[in-house]
């Protein structure tokens, strides 16, 4: 299987300090992994190292294929509408393959509210949105950091079975949580256990 | 190859204890030839140099106002270097130096405005005019005011720093713009602009006391520059361990 | 001793104002140094739980 | 892929001013309340009026394109889609930063342009100097919204930029306001404003080129 995304001795610094230890992985479709570690260890900086918005102090990150973060914030404009959002998602991806608007929306869900302003939605529906964006603008790696965060028992439930699915079609994707365990598939998935600059010293 | 010298210069530079050492060795010898240099100029700029033909002795200003205003420029293209090196090898007590010369160039700009408003009541009878000078100065001031806000307003030091030596570079190509633009506005505007000093008419018996003038704020710039870097540096690394065993002798 | 310049009231402003900023520069960074230094002591005192320094 | 992502934004950006509409309105707003807040305090004097006309109507383009820069980026960073422009590591964000400028600049400059020859009547500059007040308008403002970003970039990470951003801004539209009232001033004249223009241009030429990517470099760094 192609490696999709690679990490090797990658690590991010902060005023001068790594912000935790330097991490290898390797990760190919059909993969999951999980990054559990403690608040502050370091969870959301190595995700947005994945995704490129940070790049590494040391060693480096290699991406093979199409990537798609999904942060604390849903990356949606309060003041369009879901629809609006999702179109804006898709065109900004330039995907065509995509599930549609309507689609999306009712797998996440969200039937019924597409023409609502996002800034209507509570945080647990913002999360939801969130995931339709993943739907409509398809990409082969998915990093997800804290997708369980606000979410009910039945939107976790839908988090696992996306993820299911994704990495069902070869995709590969990386989660960071801190709580629930992932049910991902028949379960097969990788754990990442990382430290943070406290456990450093 | 030089550029690899000098790469590893700075790298070395860039150790905090090697920089505060430099630092603790250098400033005090910087200060002391400030303060020889100032005393020849004085001497010389007071009691050697004739009362000028037109001017009087007002013209004295110039033993202050023309230094300051050479080292207000100098102290900016010395900042953009040190931003330019920051920026593109990432070394943090570089970073800190390019921050800690802004003040300092500030406060020679002030000295200039100031001086040459004080210059400028005697012989064009008002404390301010729209010269082209005056004005380009006037602009740097907030420049360096700006850089100075921009680094204080990041909670994260070493972002604001990086952040700001952006600004440095920015600035870097807007002052002599600046520069260009106010000179034409004001041949625009004034037909004339006043000249303080035509630099044809200076007399070479002027020239000394000028001369050991402007080394004297170089090394004096040289000096705050220094200090100020070694006290941001002990400030931000306050928890480091190389700050215990160094401060540890000291406090 | 001191020149008797004309214009003195601008020459002697000018002289001052530079004394005053050079002297402003040199002790700025001494007495922010003092402060840091004593803020060290404290936070040394905070882990140590005294101002064992024979120093200070 | 880079222009698919350029036009997304870009229809986006209009679409957010729009919904937003008397925010868009501002700049307008702006321009006519210094049209005429200005001349109740110096008086109706046509020739006072014309001399200063220039001069107020540049003021009032700039502060109204200061007016929205606050927003320019915050917004963005604060609800994670200014990160978004960095996934991937493949698309050019500097791409993506130029767009924004452009759709700043049709939404704080373009009004004040085309409102200008109202303003300008009712200011009475001389008729002969409108076409190079347009002209001077439709080269400066475009860097008046490349310096704003720049200065609203750089202020990004800061808590409370506002004050900041004029402090910034200031020093760097100083050659662009006095080339353009140069330019038109020349123009009321009767002389030629040729070479006013020609420096205008090429601060614009020079803005366009470097100030994106400081811009870029600012952001980058504010984000991480």
């Amino acid at each position: 299987m192609r490696i999709l995304l690679e990490a090797k001795q990658a690590t991010f610094s902060r005023a001068g300090e790594a912000v935790f230890r330097p991490v290898d992985l390797g990760l190919s479709g059909g993969e999951a992994l999980v990054v559990r570690g403690a608040n502050g260890s370091g969870k959301t900086t190595l995700l947005r190292l994945l995704a490129g918005i940070l790049r590494p102090a040391s060693g480096e990150v290699t991406r093979h294929a199409p990537v798609a973060f999904l942060g604390h914030h849903a990356a949606v404009k309060g003041d369009l509408s879901c629809r609006e959002n999702l179109e804006f998602k898709r065109r900004f991806s330039a995907s065509a393959s995509g599930l549609s608007d309507s689609r999306a929306l009712a797998r996440v869900g969200l039937a019924g509210l597409g023409l609502r302003p996002a800034r209507s939605l509570s945080a647990g529906q913002k999360r939801r949105l969130g995931l339709a964006c993943l739907l409509v603008a398809p990409t082969a790696v998915w990093l997800l950091d804290e997708p369980y965060a606000s979410l009910d028992d039945e939107g976790c439930a839908l988090v696992d079975e996306l993820l299911s699915e994704h990495v069902g079609r070869d995709g590969a994707a990386v989660l960071s949580t801190h709580q629930r365990q992932p049910r991902i598939g028949d379960g097969r998935h990788r754990t990442l256990h990382i430290e943070g600059r406290e456990r450093l010293e | 190859m030089i550029f690899h010298r000098l790469k590893v210069g700075f790298h070395r530079l860039g150790s905090p204890p090697t920089f505060h050492k430099l630092c603790r060795i250098l400033s005090p010898w910087l200060w002391a030839g400030f303060v020889a240099c100032t005393a020849i100029g004085l001497y010389q700029a007071l009691y050697v140099v004739p009362p000028d033909y037109q001017q009087g002795d007002s013209f004295r200003i110039l033993y202050i106002h023309v230094p300051a205003a050479w080292q207000a420029m100098a102290g900016y293209v010395i900042m953009a270097i040190l931003a330019a090196i920051a920026l593109v090898w990432r070394i943090r007590t570089v970073e800190i130096m390019t921050m800690a010369a802004a003040p300092v160039g500030a406060a020679f700009t002030a000295l200039c405005l100031a001086t040459g408003s004080l210059w400028g009541k005697p012989m064009w009878g008002t404390w301010w005019a729209w010269d082209a000078r005056l004005t380009s100065m006037l602009v740097l001031l907030f420049i360096y005011l700006g850089i100075m806000g921009l680094y204080a307003a990041f909670e994260d030091r070493r972002k604001g720093a990086r952040v700001a030596c952006i600004l440095v570079l920015v600035g870097l190509v807007n002052i002599p713009l600046i520069h260009f633009s106010v000179e034409w506005w004001t041949t625009l505007h004034q037909g004339s602009t006043i000249n303080l000093f035509g630099e044809s008419k200076m007399h070479p018996s002027m020239l000394p006391p000028l001369i050991w003038m402007a080394i004297a704020v170089k090394l004096m710039f040289g000096g705050a520059l220094l200090d100020r870097s070694r006290n941001d540096l002990v400030d931000q690394d306050r928890r480091k361990r190389w700050i215990r065993d160094v401060i540890g002798e000291e406090a | 001793m001191i020149p008797d310049l004309d214009y003195a009231f601008y020459v002697w402003t000018s002289y001052g104002l530079f004394a005053l900023v050079m002297a402003w520069q040199f002790l700025q960074p001494r007495l922010r140094r003092r402060q840091i230094l004593a803020e060290l002591r404290e936070e040394r005192a905070l882990r140590t739980g005294g101002y064992d320094d024979a120093n200070s | 892929m880079t222009v698919a992502r350029m036009t997304a934004l870009l229809r986006r950006d209009l679409r957010l001013a729009l919904r937003h509409g008397g925010e868009s309105l501002m700049p307008l707003i702006f321009l006519f309340s210094v049209i005429i807040l200005v001349p109740l305090g110096v008086g109706p004097g046509p020739n006072l009026l014309a001399s200063i006309a220039p001069g107020m109507i540049w003021v009032a383009a700039l502060l109204a394109s200061l007016l929205a820069l606050e927003q320019l980026f915050r917004p963005d960073l604060e609800d994670g889609t200014l990160e978004q422009w960095w996934v991937g590591g493949t698309a050019p964000p500097g791409a993506l930063v130029v767009t924004r400028l452009f759709s700043h600049w049709l939404v704080t400059g373009v009004p004040v342009i085309l409102f200008a020859p109202l303003a300008a009547q009712m200011l009475y500059l001389p008729s002969d100097a409108l076409p190079t007040l347009m002209l001077s308008l439709l080269i400066g403002t475009p860097v008046l919204s490349l310096v704003g970003g720049l200065a609203s970039a750089l202020t990004l990470g800061t808590n409370r930029g506002s004050v900041l951003l004029s402090i910034l801004v200031f020093p760097m539209v100083v050659p662009v306001l006095i080339f353009a009232t140069g330019a038109v001033t020349a123009a009321a004249e009767g002389f030629s404003a040729r070479a006013h223009l020609g420096l205008l241009t090429a601060l614009l030429i020079l803005a366009v080129t470097l100030a994106p990517l400081a811009t870029t470099a600012a952001l980058r760094l504010n984000i991480e």
